[in-house]
C-alpha cells in the first residue's frame, strides 16, 4: 500500500459514460492482485471532499488501469481528467479474490460496471483455467468489455433488461440456466455488480453448493481500516449476536458469499 | 546565516509531545492502519478509536455521507471493548514510536472510571483523552459533555483512578462550550480537546430516508472549522490548562489558526481520509513557518 | 394524459403562501435590490431585513469572509432604524408583489414589542419574524435563543401587540433546539423559522488577526446544511406548528429535504449571493418534482 | 442589471498571472458605463461559493472585457477557462465614474490590476478631453496595457518600485510630480488600486484641490445592495456620528475621494 502521484496514460471513453483510465504507477501493480482497488484523490477543492474508491481493472507492468462510470460530481469530474493530468492514489487496497487453482471452469458474473474488477480477474484465471462471464447490463451500451473478454479467449454471455443484446434478463438468469445444464457440479464463482444482484448470486451459488466470492461496495471515507465507515453484516457464530461488522476496505471488498449476512 | 531549528515541543500535563501534531480518535484506527502510509514517528502523537467497555457493534450502514466540504459519520462507537482491547490490540501499541492516546467513551460515570483505571499502568498509553459526546443512559440519551455538572462528575470520578494526564474531549453541540470546558478543568482535566463532531443529517430525496441508517451523525470536516475555530477560541479565554484545537484541520495554515487563537496542540481527524500524510505536511508546514518568521519556540506563534 | 397543476401553496398562522419559498432575512435586502433579477410575484414571500428601534452603524470592515462552502458575515444589524424605516421603506413595499415579512431585532423585550406594535398596522407588511439571535442587553450579552425563558418572555410580549401572524426565528447556537422551539409556541408563536446562522470564526495567518473586524460572525451557506436540517428534523417532532427551514439551501432537492423532514416551508439565503435565480429555481424544481411524482398537495412530500 | 450567461469570445495572458478575458454580453454592455464592474459565478462546486467582482475594462458593442490577476482560488479557476466556455455574470453593477465634459485634462492614477476600469475610462474620456495615465507597479512585468493606453494616443507615465520600468517609485510619486509642475489647477483625477496608495492618491488631491474619485474594493457577497456586507466609513454630517456605512456594490464602487473616511 502506497500513496503516489500517478500520470494518466491513457482515456479512453469506452461507452456512454464509461471511461478507463491507465495508470502510471509501477509500485502499485506489482504488489496488485485482482479485486484489490485503489482510492483516488479526485480535487484538492474539498468538493467532493473524499476519496473515490475504484476497482483494479487490469495489472500491466507499467500500472494499473480503472474502469468507471459516471455516477455523481466525484466520477463526472474524473471523466474530465485529461491524459498527462495526475491523479494522487493510494493502493493497492483491500483483499482481493482468493484464487485457487484448480481443474474448474471458472464463472464470472458483472452487472454494470461490475466487470471492472473480473477483468483483471479473468486475466489471472485463464492462465490456468477456463473461464466464462456473464455480463448483465440494462441495455445494450452499458455492456462494457465484451471484445476484451472475447480477445483473450473467454466465453461471453450477455443479459439486458431490454433485450437490446444477448437474452432479455439479467446475469443471474444466465447462470441459472447455465449451472442448470452444466455436468460438473460446484463450479467457482466470482461475482461483482449491484447489491441486489449479488444477493440473488449467493443465493444461487448456495443452491448449486458452488464456492461463490464476490466484491461489495461501500461508501468509504478513509480505505485503510481506520474510520470503520465501510462496513458489512458478516456471519460470526463466536458473537453473542452471531454476527460482526467486517470493513470492506480492509476485509474486504471480496468476501465470501456465504458469510454476508443481507439483512 | 544558520537558521536555528525551532523547538516546537508541547506540554499537555505532564506529557511532552515532540509537536503539537496528532492524529484525532476514531480517524486513525490503532495506527498500524495507517502505518505503510505514515511515517509515525514524525507525529506529536496519535489518539485511539474510542474504547467502551463492553464490545459494540456499532450502527447498521451506510454510516458515511458526504456533505458541502464535510462528512457525516454515524460509526455508533464499534469497537471490541475493553477487554479485547487489552488482549489484542495493546501488546502491538508498544511497536508505535510516537505517544499512543486511549480515547474512552462510557454509558455512566462508572464505567469511565474502569477504564480509566484498567488503562492507568500501561506503559503504551501515554494519556487518556475522555470523550463526553456520549449519550448518559440514566439520563434520558442526553450527552455528559451537553451538562456541567455531568462533565464534572465524570471527570472527577475518572481523575481519581488515574495519574496519566488526563485530556476532557468536549462536545460542541452546547450552548456555552466556556462552562463546559470550566467544569471539564474544575473536574481535574489536564486538558481539553475540541471540537467533536456536530450533530447533523441529510436525506436522501430519492428513498425519502435519511441518508445515515442512524438517521443523524457526526460532522466533521473543513465546513466546521469556522465553528471550531470560535469555540477553541472561546476556551483558551476561559481557562487555563492547554487546549487541543480540532474541527476541519486540513493544511498547515488551517493548524496554524487554532494556534494562533491559543491552542497548545491540534488534532488531525477527517484530513487523514483525504490526504494521509496531511498530519505529517502540518509538522513539516509549522516547521518552516517557524523558521521562515525566525521564532524559535512554538507560543510565539500566538496573536 | 392531462397533468393537474400542484397546489404548493402553505398557511403560516393565518398568511397563506402561494408556494413555500421564502427569501431569507438579510439575504434580500427590502426586495428592490434583487427587482431586476427576480421575479418577485414568483416567490411565496420575502423577508426584510432585520429591523431595529434605533439606526444601527452596523460593525467595521472585513465583514465578510469565506469559509469551506461557506461565508461568515458580521454585518452587526446595520440598518436605518424603525422611524426611518417606516419613512422611507414601507411606502416602497406596497410596490412588492409577494408577501413582505418584517423581522425585527431587539435589545429588550420591550424594543421587540414597540416594534412589533408599530408594524402591525401596515398593510403592506403579512407578519412579523423575531430574530431571538440577539444579545439581551441586561443579561450581560446572552442571546435571548439561547434561554428558554427568555424566549418565552420576549415572544409572549410581542404576542401580545400584534395580531399579525408570528414567526420566532431560532438561533441554532443552543443544547436543545426542540426545547427552545416549545418555549416559542408556548410564548405565542404562530410558527418557528431556523436556522439562524452558526457562530464562526476565522484568523488570517498573515496579519495574525481574526479575518473579520467584528472576530466572530455568523457562519451560512451549503457547509451549514447537515446541522440545519438535524435541528429541523428535532423541532418538527417537538411543536405542532409550521417550522420553516433553512440553512444552506442552494437548490431544490435541498429544499425538499427539508420539507421531508417536516418544515412547511423553506428560506433561501446565501443561496441569492451565489444565484440571485435561486429561489424562481427552487419554486420551479418543487413544482416539477411533485409533477413528475404526480403528488397534488404539498405535503405529500413528507417522508 | 441582468444575470447572463456570456461566452467567453478571447482570452489573453496579457503579463504573468495577468488575464484579458473578452465576454459576449451585448445587453450587459449597452448599459455599462466605465466604473462599473460585473459580478462573476466561478464554480458551481461552492468552492468558493460566492461570486468575484471584477470592473468592467472595455465596453464593446458584442460586450465588455474583464482584466484579472490571479491573487487566490477563484482567479486561479477564472484563468483555467478558455475560450468558448461559459460564465455566468450579472451586470452592469455599481456607481461608476461620473465623467464631466470640461476643458481639463483628466489625470488617472492607477496601481497595478488597477489599470482595468481606467481603460474604459480613458476611451470614453479621450473623446472630449486630454487623458494622462500614471502607472504603478511593484516591477515592470506587472505594468499592463501600457501599449494599449498609446495607442488611444495617451500619455503613459510608469512608476516601479524597483525602477525596473519608469521611475523608481510609486504612481503618487509620479502624480505630484506633475500637479506640482503643472500650471493648470485643481485638475480632475480619478484613481484605483489598491488601498494605501488611494489613501495617499486622496491626500495629494485634497492638497492640491483637485476633484479625485477614486474606486474602492471590498469582499462582497450579493453585489446589489442586498447583503451589507461591502461597505466603506463615509462622511455624514447628518449622522450623528458624522459618518454612515455605505455599499461599495451600489453606492460605489467609485466615490468621491473626499467622502471617504480612511480610519
Ligand atoms: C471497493 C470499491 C470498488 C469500486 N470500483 C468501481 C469501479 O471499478 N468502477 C466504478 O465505476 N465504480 C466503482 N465503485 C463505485 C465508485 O466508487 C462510486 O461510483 C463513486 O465513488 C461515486 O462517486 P461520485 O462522486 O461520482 O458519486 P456520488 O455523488 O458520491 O454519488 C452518486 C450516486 O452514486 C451512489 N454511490 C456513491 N458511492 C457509491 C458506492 N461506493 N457504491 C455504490 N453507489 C455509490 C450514491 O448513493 C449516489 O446515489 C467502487 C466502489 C467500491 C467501494
Ligand atoms: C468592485 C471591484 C472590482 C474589482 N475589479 C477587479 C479587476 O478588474 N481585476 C482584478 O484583478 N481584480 C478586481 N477586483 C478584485 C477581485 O475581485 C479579487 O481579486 C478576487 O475576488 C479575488 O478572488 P480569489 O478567489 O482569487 O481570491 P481569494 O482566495 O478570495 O483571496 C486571495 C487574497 O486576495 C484578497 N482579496 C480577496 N478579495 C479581494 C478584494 N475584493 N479586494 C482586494 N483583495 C481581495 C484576500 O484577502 C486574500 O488575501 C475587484 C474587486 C471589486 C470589489
Ligand atoms: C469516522 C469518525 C469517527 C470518530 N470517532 C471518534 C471517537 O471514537 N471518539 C472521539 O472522541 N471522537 C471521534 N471522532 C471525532 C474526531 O476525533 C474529531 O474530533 C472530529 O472529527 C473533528 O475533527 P475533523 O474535522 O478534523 O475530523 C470521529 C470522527 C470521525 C470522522
Ligand atoms: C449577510 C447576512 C445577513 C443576515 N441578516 C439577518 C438578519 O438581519 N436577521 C435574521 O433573522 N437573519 C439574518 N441572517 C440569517 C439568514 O436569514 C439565514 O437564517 C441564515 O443565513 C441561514 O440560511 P442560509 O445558509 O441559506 O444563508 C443573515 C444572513 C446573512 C448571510
Ligand atoms: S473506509 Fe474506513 S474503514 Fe473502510
Ligand atoms: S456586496 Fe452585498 S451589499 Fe454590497
Amino acid at each position: 500500500m502506497i500513496q503516489v502521484t500517478a500520470k494518466i496514460l491513457e482515456k479512453e471513453e469506452v461507452a456512454p459514460d464509461h471511461y478507463r483510465l491507465a495508470l502510471d504507477a509501477p509500485l502499485i501493480s506489482k504488489d496488485a492482485s485482482p479485486g484489490q482497488f485503489i482510492h483516488v484523490n479526485i480535487t484538492s477543492q474539498y468538493m467532493p471532499l473524499l476519496r473515490r474508491p475504484f476497482s483494479i481493472h487490469r495489472i500491466t507492468p507499467f500500472g494499473i488501469e480503472i474502469l468507471f462510470r459516471i455516477v455523481g460530481t466525484g466520477t463526472k469530474l474524473l471523466s474530465e481528467k485529461r491524459q498527462g493530468d495526475e491523479l494522487d492514489i493510494i493502493g493497492p487496497l483491500g483483499h482481493g479474490f482468493s484464487i485457487k487453482n484448480n481443474a474448474f471452469t471458472a464463472i464470472l458474473v458483472a452487472g454494470g460496471v461490475g466487470v471492472a474488477p473480473l477483468f483483471a480477474l479473468a486475466e489471472r484465471l485463464r492462465q490456468f483455467t477456463e473461464v466464462r462471464i456473464l455480463i448483465g447490463s440494462k441495455t445494450k451500451t452499458g455492456v462494457i468489455c465484451l471484445e476484451k473478454f472475447e480477445a483473450l479467449g473467454i466465453d461471453v454471455q450477455v443479459a439486458t433488461d431490454d433485450g437490446s443484446l444477448g437474452i432479455k434478463g439479467v446475469a443471474t438468469d444466465l447462470l441459472e440456466d447455465f449451472l442448470a445444464t452444466s455436468a460438473s457440479p460446484q463450479l467457482p464463482i466470482y461475482g461483482c455488480g449491484p447489491m441486489p444482484m449479488l444477493r440473488i448470486l449467493s443465493e444461487i451459488a448456495h443452491l448449486y453448493s458452488s464456492p461463490c466470492q464476490i466484491s461489495l461496495e461501500a461508501n468509504m471515507a478513509c480505505g485503510v481500516g481506520a474510520c470503520l465507515g465501510c462496513v458489512a453484516k458478516i456471519a460470526n457464530p463466536h458473537s453473542p449476536s452471531h454476527f460482526e461488522y467486517k470493513r470492506v476496505c480492509v476485509d474486504g471488498p471480496v468476501f465470501d458469499a456465504r458469510e454476508i449476512l443481507w439483512r | 546565516m544558520q537558521t536555528i531549528e525551532p523547538d516546537i515541543s508541547v506540554n499537555i500535563g505532564k506529557l511532552k509531545l515532540k509537536n503539537p501534531v496528532l492524529c484525532a480518535s476514531g480517524c486513525f484506527g490503532y495506527g498500524q492502519e495507517y502505518a505503510e502510509l505514515v511515517d509515525l514517528s514524525m507525529l506529536g502523537g496519535i489518539i485511539l478509536k474510542g474504547i467502551t467497555l463492553k464490545e459494540r457493534h456499532g450502527n447498521p450502514m451506510p454510516r458515511i455521507v458526504e456533505t458541502s466540504a464535510g462528512m457525516l459519520n454515524s460509526v455508533g462507537l464499534q469497537n471490541m471493548g475493553l477487554s479485547r482491547f487489552l488482549r489484542e490490540k495493546l501488546p502491538l501499541l508498544s511497536n508505535i514510536p510516537t505517544n499512543v492516546i486511549a480515547n474512552i467513551c462510557g454509558e455512566t460515570p462508572e464505567e469511565y472510571a474502569t477504564i480509566a483505571k484498567e488503562l492507568s499502568n500501561k506503559d503504551s498509553i501515554a494519556a487518556l483523552e475522555i470523550n463526553i459526546s456520549c449519550p448518559n443512559v440514566s439520563h434520558g440519551g442526553m450527552l455528559f459533555g451537553q451538562d456541567m455538572m455531568l462533565t464534572f462528575e465524570v471527570v472527577n470520578l475518572v481523575r481519581k483512578q488515574t495519574s496519566l494526564p488526563l485530556i476532557v474531549k468536549l462536545s460542541p453541540n452546547v450552548t456555552d462550550i466556556a462552562s463546559i470546558a470550566r467544569a471539564a478543568v474544575d473536574g481535574g482535566a489536564d486538558a481539553v480537546s475540541l471540537i467533536n463532531t456536530l450533530l447533523g443529517m441529510a436525506m436522501n430525496i430519492k428513498t425519502k430516508k435519511p441518508r445515515l441508517a442512524n438517521i443523524t451523525g457526526g460532522l466533521s470536516g473543513p465546513a466546521i472549522k469556522p465553528v471550531a475555530l470560535r469555540m477553541v477560541w472561546e476556551v483558551c479565554k476561559a481557562i487555563n490548562v492547554p487546549v487541543i484545537g480540532q474541527g476541519g484541520i486540513m493544511t498547515w495554515e488551517d493548524s496554524l489558526e487554532f494556534l494562533l487563537v491559543g491552542a497548545t496542540a491540534v488534532c488531525i481527524g477527517t484530513a487523514n481520509f483525504v490526504n494521509p500524510k496531511a498530519s505529517m505536511e502540518i509538522v513539516q508546514g509549522i516547521k518552516d513557518y517557524m523558521k521562515q518568521h525566525k521564532m524559535i519556540e512554538l507560543k510565539a506563534i500566538r496573536m
